[in-house]
């Protein structure tokens, strides 16, 4: 019981610290499309440890079940999302940071 | 002074902020912005002070009113927004003129 | 109460004034709108905070969701129609801006004085309040048995305000019918939105249903209920109609017109069967109550859904005319009236 | 109402007949049923509201995405590699955010599909955002337009076989290559 605990609580933090490297990135990346960058992997990452750390701590399956359907979903919005973002800056005819 | 009179009193200071921008703004889509700042301002109002009681769970009937607020204020959105696109039609631009005004 | 609580609301109640003031203050409008949003999400989390989860799920998804795309959508019509004369415009204007306000300050200093008064007179309203009042709670708690579900707030609206809600239907309603009184849909040459946000659309509306249906279950007896299932609805009907999905012309007629008052028409129909058998309006038996309510919330899920993604298309779709149409007795067809669209 | 145009880009698998449909359409069932069960934990009385709103969500799921070919030992081989990279892509995208000096050097990058357009060319899109220094930014008829976060790394490779992995899971063979035509 108690090594789940640890464990949960490791991948919690470390999912923390994921998405502190994502908003870092937003902050100090140079331009829309490395700030995309930043957000999708970094916080996909992110959100998967917190989702990791919590289904160990699941009191039941379906518990479980609903935290991998988030993650889930929130993997396709932000990918689609970041697609989206990154087209409109192109169309809009945002030139590359270099 | 417990959260719930800080949450209250940041309702008013919403509403006050929205108020002041619809007075001062003249395009049309800022006054919707505005009066929608002030509804949340009076929805904050509302469900801060139904938490009121410590101790106990919050009044649901301000609760349910709010819901029904937020349903309303989004309906009436929509209709503001549809009649501005209409003044913008007929009169070119979206803006209560200073000449209206005067 | 900690400390740490206190700082989180303290900094929670900064932000919500702070962006607030941003979104009404931004010079561009694009900014203020996706402001606002932010605005609504922390509002969504103050919800949370007071202990009202049902109010949080109502703000995410209609405060924040569908009053921010009606908002960047008609943003996007504003602009769309000669916008380069638009910007020169207001170009124009800001030069004799920078003298009105000179000569409007002393009537914004007057104006914040008087708004200071009225801030303090509401703050002094408030805090004087009668501390420790009961309110309503304990009457809906202790009738909460017979009104047939166990989330007091679904209680409150669909059983003991139910006039409240049957009105707010209403309401919706009759907003939509103002929204197509101004005009037929616009013909917008939207270009083709792209294989991804089309499938990401095709993979999410199905799931919206599902969830929108856990909702309208789980309000029975835990945060949830038609509102918020209904929003749910209209988000995915938002979706749809961003992918490029119009409502084809027998689509947009009568079955339309049917799934939009079918929630109105569900709540009276439930009110009046009991007068019948001797009740009043709205008052349901104990017995009856929970499948009843079930039945009203998913007719006005349906209804509240449509009738949000309906004013998010912004106009009155095109239909088929009914073949049935008769020509009007005693008025020569040269004389009817002939409809022109407006510019 | 979709138009014609609209829906081309999704039926990239020719000539589907009723018993596809029906398949597709009771697989998804079953689907959406597992996704019910897990929303309502499971609760008894939830059937009534939940029957209905899986087949209306069923429903609207074949109408709006055609039945489409897909492989499940595609989807075994594809998950742990997914899984992998994308872990990969957030450390490395975190080491990249914390290092004093900033060390990216962005290039957009046309990558030739070999994967028939539709579905397939979408989930591609999608992946390639997740996976290490790259992400897309227009999905072309010809090309895939990838923005790189760095262009001294070895992207042009990796999409290839992300491409490959893509094509197993939709049970496709691709076409090896094109230059030599």
């Amino acid at each position: 019981m108690l090594v789940t605990e640890i464990l949960s609580s490791l991948l919690l933090i470390a999912g923390a610290i994921f998405f502190l490297a994502g908003t870092v990135g937003l902050l100090r990346f140079p331009d829309v499309y490395t700030r995309l960058h930043a957000l999708t992997k970094a916080d996909n990452v992110g959100l998967g440890l917190v989702v990791a750390g919590l289904v160990l701590q699941a009191e039941s399956w379906t518990v479980a079940g609903k935290l991998l359907l988030i993650w889930l979903l929130v993997l396709l919005a932000s990918a689609s999302i970041a697609h989206l973002v990154a087209k409109a800056a192109r169309k809009k005819g945002i030139e590359l940071w270099k | 002074m417990n959260n719930i009179y800080l949450y209250t009193i940041v309702g008013m200071g919403l509403f006050t902020l929205g108020l002041y921008a619809v007075i001062v703004h003249a395009h049309l889509l800022r006054k919707i912005l505005a009066i929608n700042v002030m509804g949340s301002g009076v929805f904050l109002v509302l469900v801060a002070l139904a938490a009121r009681n410590q101790g106990t769970a919050p009044d649901p009937v301000p609760h349910a009113m709010v819901i029904t607020g937020i349903v309303v204020a989004v309906s009436a959105t929509a209709l503001a927004l549809a009649l501005m696109l209409r003044v913008r039609a007929k009169t070119g631009q979206a803006e209560l003129s200073e000449e209206s005004l005067e | 109460m900690t400390l740490l609580q206190l700082m989180f609301d303290t900094l929670l109640g900064f932000s919500l004034l702070w962006l607030a003031w941003q979104a009404l203050t931004s010079p561009d409008l694009f900014r203020a709108i996706v402001l606002f949003i932010a605005f609504g999400l922390l509002m969504a989390l103050t919800w949370i905070r007071l202990d009202a989860p049902d109010v949080a799920m109502a703000e995410a998804s209609i405060g924040a969701g569908l009053t921010g795309a009606l908002l960047l959508s008609a943003l996007a019509r504003l602009g769309s129609k000669n916008g380069s004369r638009a910007i020169l415009e207001k170009k124009h204007q800001a030069g004799s801006m920078t003298e009105n306000t000179k000569n409007q300050l002393p009537f914004r200093l007057l104006l914040m004085v008087l708004l200071l008064a009225v801030a303090a007179g509401l703050v002094y309203v408030v805090l004087t309040l009668p501390e420790n009042i009961p309110g309503l709670g304990i009457l809906v708690e202790e009738n909460l048995e017979s009104s047939g579900v166990s989330n007091p707030v679904t209680a409150v609206l669909l059983n003991y305000r139910g006039y409240d809600t049957l009105l707010e239907l209403s309401v919706l309603l009759l907003t939509l019918l103002g929204v197509w009184s101004l005009g037929d849909m616009t013909k917008q040459h939207e270009s083709f939105p792209g294989p991804v946000l089309s499938t990401l659309s095709r993979l999410l509306v199905p799931l919206l249903i599902m969830a929108a249906g856990y909702l309208l279950w789980v309000g029975a007896h835990a945060p949830g209920g038609a509102f918020q299932a209904g929003s749910l609805l209209g988000a995915a009907g938002v979706l749809l109609l961003l992918a490029g999905w119009r409502p084809g012309t027998r689509l947009a007629g009568l079955p339309l017109r049917i799934s939009l008052v079918l929630g109105v028409a569900a709540f009276v129909a439930a009110g009046m069967v009991f007068i019948l058998l001797g009740r009043q309006f709205l008052e349901y038996p104990p017995s009856f109550a929970g499948v009843l309510i079930l039945l009203i919330e998913a007719a006005a899920t349906l209804s509240i859904g449509i009738t949000l993604a309906a004013l998010f298309l912004g106009g009155r779709p095109k239909f088929s005319q009914p073949k049935f149409s008769r020509p009007k007795l005693n008025q020569p067809k040269s004389s009817q009236p002939k409809f022109r669209r407006h510019k | 109402m979709y138009t014609n145009d609209q829906k081309q880009h999704l039926q990239f698998a020719p000539g589907h007949s009723v018993i596809i449909t029906l398949r597709t359409g009771l697989i998804r069932a079953v689907l959406f049923t597992l996704i019910w069960w897990i929303l309502t934990d499971g609760a008894m009385n939830s059937w009534l509201v939940g029957v209905p709103v899986v087949l209306f969500a069923t429903l609207v799921s074949v109408q709006l995405l055609p039945p489409f070919s897909w492989s499940l030992i595609g989807i075994i081989r594809f998950v742990p590699f997914f899984l992998w990279r994308s872990l990969y892509a957030g450390v490395d995208v975190a080491r990249r955010a914390f290092d004093p000096s900033l060390p990216i050097s962005p290039q957009m990058y046309h990558y030739r599909w070999r994967l028939p357009p539709g579905l397939p060319q979408v989930f591609m899109a999608n992946t390639v955002s997740l996976l290490p220094g790259t992400l897309s930014a227009e999905l072309g008829d010809e090309f895939l337009y990838v923005h790189v976060l760095d262009k001294t790394g070895a992207f042009a490779s990796e999409l290839m076989i992300l491409e490959e992995y893509v094509a197993d899971l939709f049970g496709l063979k691709l076409i090896t290559d094109r230059s030599e035509e």
